[in-house]
């Protein structure tokens, strides 16, 4: 094991712990603003941090590259999902704990 | 052989439950919901097996795609009256099958000569220079088996002409209008997503991609610009150039079978030389007609004639 | 003579214009829904002509063969024709254009868009791709491109089905195509088990190679019960009756008298080419094919004898027809001599029924409706009775038709195999349709009350726009008895490619 | 137990869960799913079988099968759920089928 490795397999074991911390938020909190929280912040970082493992056991600078630009992209779409979703949620009178 | 490791078990567990999940959840939303993660963990599985383009298609076709029309179709139509049980015979003469049918598939399959079991990956090696693409499923897809594809486009073409005979398009669920974030969302995403589907079309010829994954995510994009509400956004207007569209890959499938068949003297059998284009050609030709076949399908109907709409 | 026509014949591949002069058409007609009507008819009569034109070649050069874009198997796909599919290709073409030569012909009076929104317009493009799924079928020599015509004709059938717009109709045409996924599927399963252990889709690369194997068992039962399926044999006949009869005539005449054949015919050829060579094809499967036949002989001849509705009486006839057409299956246990009583009660049987279909939109538009009980009304035009009396000969089993001949065949073979409780069976079911026509023949020249002061006819109805391909489509189903014994020679021609 | 085996098996377990919603769930969409989820068994017995072990080249023709397999099948889900809005739209109750 070389040290891209190392540190590849440090960042994604960081990055699955925000992963299941984010799975625990979307089981365990009471109403849809507190899940989408949980979700939405987990899921950025802990797909960050994998993603950028990923990108430090890359071939060369353009594998590293795509791989930072699919996080951009769920970075993206999550936020504009969990903005529609609180949005949602809003209007239709979700927001409390059932 | 290779021996089942931990992941493999961790992976076949995920997937039973998931599907078992999904087959008996409670409500509809609920099964879409997990048929969709169904899908997603499914692709893992192909990864799994060396088989990255089935992945890309069932990432996107399979769980992406399909789950749109399952959603879109549980809010057009209200679920059932509470289930009335069936007979307790019927239920276990079904379940019976069921084990039945599970267990001779797994004797048949138990049965087969794992160690040496015959495929035809030795020959699609032996004959690739000569498919004019280095990508072996391609390679299968638009030149061994090319005949097979010619006739899936005709599938494809059936079942969109049928949705699009039996009724009218009903009104496509819309985000909320004027939002700045949908704006904000659609200006980087709908360039990137053409982009990237310009990029899986080339890569198809000699890395894993292709033309239907590339009509997948072409077709993300035009869904996107049709839920976004955006005025002139494509397939909203039963147009010439829709329909033209929507037929195009079976056309030009059909002109590079006749113009074989006459100067090549056999069906589909291209010349050495021009094998590359043709192959190009055709998915590029495919790629745009599965993009607004799906805005179709998930339009559930023709759209109105342009008349209406001005 | 003929060897001048076959020499002019030779240069062109009769059978890539067959499967993709429909193709082009079905995409013509979908992309130009104006010219849809012109469009449809042109590509059906002219594949109709490519289609004669094979069969021509090989009726006198013998059978066709060709490995599609130069990849010979296993690696590619073969199509090959043998004279088992010529004579399929003959009677579904030739049944083909008629029933679209008749929708061109009555299609004027539909309006082009019906109610709930459906276009009328939708069965150009879905009747061409269907037939270029029927050639493709039967042109096919490869399992799993077996599979995707399967699919495509499934696919259109259920489309077509649909197209009517009525409620009942859009409920048989789901319950059509649920059935469909579900054998479709099924039959994959087969194909998936057959590649597992051999390695080869290819027809006849299978057949040099298969062997009795769990797995390849597994493969036979799963395709065997899969295309029972799709071909409505008892008791997998549900969905037959209400997706046949609530459909627009022209589409029941199609999905009739052509679509149930197909896999049907998939049905004989893994039999007799792959599974019984094999020694596979036990007879105990094949007992139960032929004894699920004859129920289905039995309680279709039974249900269209009770049926309320015309279309319903048609449609449950089909049921029984196809109960014969199983009971081949075991009087093939040494040999293939019971073919010709198949070709001929599949062949009869296309003619016979796709006349009835299309006689029935003209009962409609006269009376109004279908039911049985009023078909005694005099309004109706004496060319719809001939056509009901004609196809009726042919149905039944009377000589000189084509039923007849079969029928004949059929109980011959019975008798030569010592099967007498078989024997009994098919001359109950000829009773028993001989029964359900009489009952409606009955009432069709026995007339009751007096014709209407002001009959409430729809449109000209009494047009022979409406009379004419129905009553020459019952002409030759009484014809083709009269062919003699060129069918069987056809039928006759081996490849032993396929 | 080899990696091939285990997954057509559990292609084999998918399939066999999925026959008793596709014959027997009230909701038409359920049994929809259903196919679908019978469709990926038979896939993933399709695929298992192209496997040839860690770092060897998988048999393409499996691969080009199951794709060809996938557009088929989601042809064939467009055609049902528009039948259903369809049938649902023309007044038909929905568990009658």
């Amino acid at each position: 094991m070389n040290w891209a490795e190392i540190l590849a397999t440090s960042l994604f074991a960081a990055g699955c712990f925000f992963f299941v911390g984010g799975a625990a938020g979307l089981l365990r909190f009471p109403d849809v603003l507190t899940r989408l929280h949980a979700l939405t912040k987990a899921d950025n970082l802990g797909l960050g941090l994998i993603a950028l493992g990923a990108a430090t056991l890359a071939d060369n600078a353009w594998g590293g590259l795509k791989v930072l630009l699919i996080w951009l992209v769920v970075m993206l779409t999550s936020a504009t999902c969990g903005y529609l979703l609180a949005d949602q949620a809003h209007t239709s009178d979700l927001e409390k704990p059932k | 052989m290779t021996p089942l490791v931990l992941l493999d078990l961790v992976l076949g567990a995920v997937v039973l439950g998931l599907v078992a999940a999904t087959l008996w959840s409670g409500s509809r939303a609920r099964m879409t919901m997990l048929f969709i993660g169904f899908g997603g963990v499914v692709a893992l599985v192909w990864m799994r097996l060396g088989a990255p383009d089935v992945a890309l298609a069932e990432a996107a076709v399979g769980a992406a795609l399909t789950g749109a029309l399952i959603l879109r179709a549980q809010g057009s139509v209200p679920a059932p009256l509470p289930e009335r049980s069936r007979p307790w015979i019927i239920r276990g003469l079904v379940a019976g099958l069921s084990v039945a049918v599970f267990g001779a598939l797994a004797w048949a399959l138990i049965s087969l000569d794992w160690k040496a079991r015959p495929g035809l990956e030795r020959v699609v090696e032996a004959r690739l220079p000569e498919s004019g693409v280095t990508n072996p499923v391609t390679a299968v897809l638009l030149n061994f088996r090319a005949y097979d594809t010619l006739l899936e486009m005709a599938v494809l073409l059936i079942a969109t002409a049928a949705v699009w005979c039996l009724g009218r398009s009903s009104e496509t669920p819309q985000l909320p209008p004027d939002d700045p974030l949908n704006l904000a969302l659609l200006r980087p995403l709908v360039p990137l997503l053409c982009i990237v589907a310009g990029y899986l079309l080339w890569l198809g010829a000699f890395a894993p991609g292709g033309a239907f994954q590339a009509g997948a995510v072409l077709s993300g994009a035009l869904l996107l610009l049709l839920v976004a509400g955006l005025p002139r956004a494509p397939g909203q207007m039963d147009t010439l150039r829709l329909r033209a569209t929507i037929a195009a890959a079976l056309l030009v499938f059909l002109g590079v079978a006749a113009a074989t068949a006459m100067s090549e003297a056999t069906l589909l059998q291209y010349p050495p030389h021009r094998a590359k284009d043709l192959i190009l050609v055709i998915e590029a030709a495919l790629t745009l007609s599965v993009a607004y076949t799906f805005l179709v399908l998930f339009q559930g109907g023709r759209p109105p004639p342009r008349e209406v709409r001005a | 003579m003929s060897d001048t026509v076959s020499a002019l014949l030779a240069g062109v591949d009769w059978a890539a214009v067959a499967i993709l002069t429909p193709l082009a058409g079905g995409a013509a007609a979908f992309v130009l829904p104006d010219r849809a009507r012109a469009i449809g008819v042109a590509a059906s009569v002219t594949t109709a002509a490519a289609a004669v034109a094979l069969v021509w070649l090989i009726a006198t050069a013998g059978p066709y063969d060709l490995a599609v874009g130069g990849w010979s198997a296993p690696l590619g796909i073969r199509i090959a024709a043998d004279g088992l599919s010529a004579v399929l290709i003959g009677m579904t073409n030739l049944v083909g254009a008629s029933v679209a030569v008749h929708a061109a012909l009555t299609g004027r009076q539909t309006k082009p868009v019906a109610e709930a929104g459906v276009a009328a317009w939708g069965f150009w493009p879905l009747w061409l791709l269907l037939l270029a799924g029927l050639n493709a079928l039967y042109l096919s020599a490869d399992v799993f491109n077996l599979y995707v015509t399967l699919e495509i004709v499934g696919l259109s059938a259920v489309g077509l089905a649909a197209l009517s717009g009525k409620a009942e109709a859009f409920k048989a045409a789901i319950r059509y195509l649920l059935v469909g996924i579900i054998a479709s599927l099924v039959y994959l399963l087969g194909v998936t088990l057959l590649f597992a252990q051999y390695g080869v889709l290819d027809l006849a690369g299978l057949r040099a190679v298969l062997v009795p194997a769990p797995a390849t068992q597994f493969a036979m039962v799963a395709m065997l019960a899969a295309l029972a399926m799709k071909s409505a044999l008892f008791p997998l006949h549900g969905w037959l009756p209400p997706a046949h009869g609530n459909a627009t005539s022209p589409v029941s005449a199609l999905l009739s008298a052509l679509v149930v054949k197909a896999s049907l015919y998939i049905a004989v050829r893994l039999w007799l080419d792959l599974y019984q060579p094999a020694g596979l094809g036990d007879d105990a499967i094949a007992t139960v094919l032929g004894v699920l036949g004859a129920c289905a002989v039995l309680w279709g001849g039974l249900q269209a004898l009770i049926a309320k509705r015309l279309k319903l009486v048609v449609a449950y006839s089909t049921v029984a027809q196809i109960g014969y057409l199983f009971m081949c299956f075991p009087l093939w246990a040494d040999g293939r001599e019971a073919l010709a009583a198949f070709v001929y009660l599949a062949v009869a049987h296309a003619f016979a029924k796709s006349a009835l279909f299309l006689a029935c939109e003209q009962v409609q538009r006269t009376l109004g409706d279908d039911q049985v009980s009023s078909l005694s009304k005099p309004e109706l035009p004496g060319a719809v009775k001939v056509t009901f009396a004609l196809a009726a000969v042919s149905l039944v089993g009377l000589p000189p038709s084509g039923g007849f001949i079969g029928k004949w065949l059929l109980l011959e073979s019975t008798l030569s195999h010592g099967l007498t409780v078989w024997t009994v069976i098919v001359l109950c079911g000829t009773l028993l349709s001989a029964a359900a026509m009489a009952r409606v023949l009955a009432r069709f020249f026995a007339p009751e009350g007096q014709a209407a002061a002001h009959p409430q006819v729809v449109g000209d109805a009494a047009s022979w726009r409406f009379s004419l391909t129905p009553l020459l489509l019952a002409v030759a189903a009484v014809g083709i008895g009269l062919l003699g014994a060129w069918p069987v020679e056809l039928v006759g021609i081996v490849g032993t490619a396929q | 137990m080899t990696v091939s085996l285990g997954y057509a098996l559990l292609g084999a377990a998918i399939l066999a869960l999925s026959i008793y919603p596709l014959v027997l769930a009230r909701d038409l969409l359920r049994r929809i799913v259903a196919a679908n989820a019978f469709g990926t068994g038979i896939f993933l017995i399709l695929v298992a079988l192209g496997f040839r072990g860690e770092g060897a080249t998988p048999d393409p023709t499996t691969h080009g099968l199951v794709l060809t397999g996938i557009i088929v099948a989601v042809s064939a889900t467009g055609l049902a759920l528009a039948l259903v809005a369809r049938m649902h739209a023309a007044g038909a109750r929905l568990e009658d089928v």
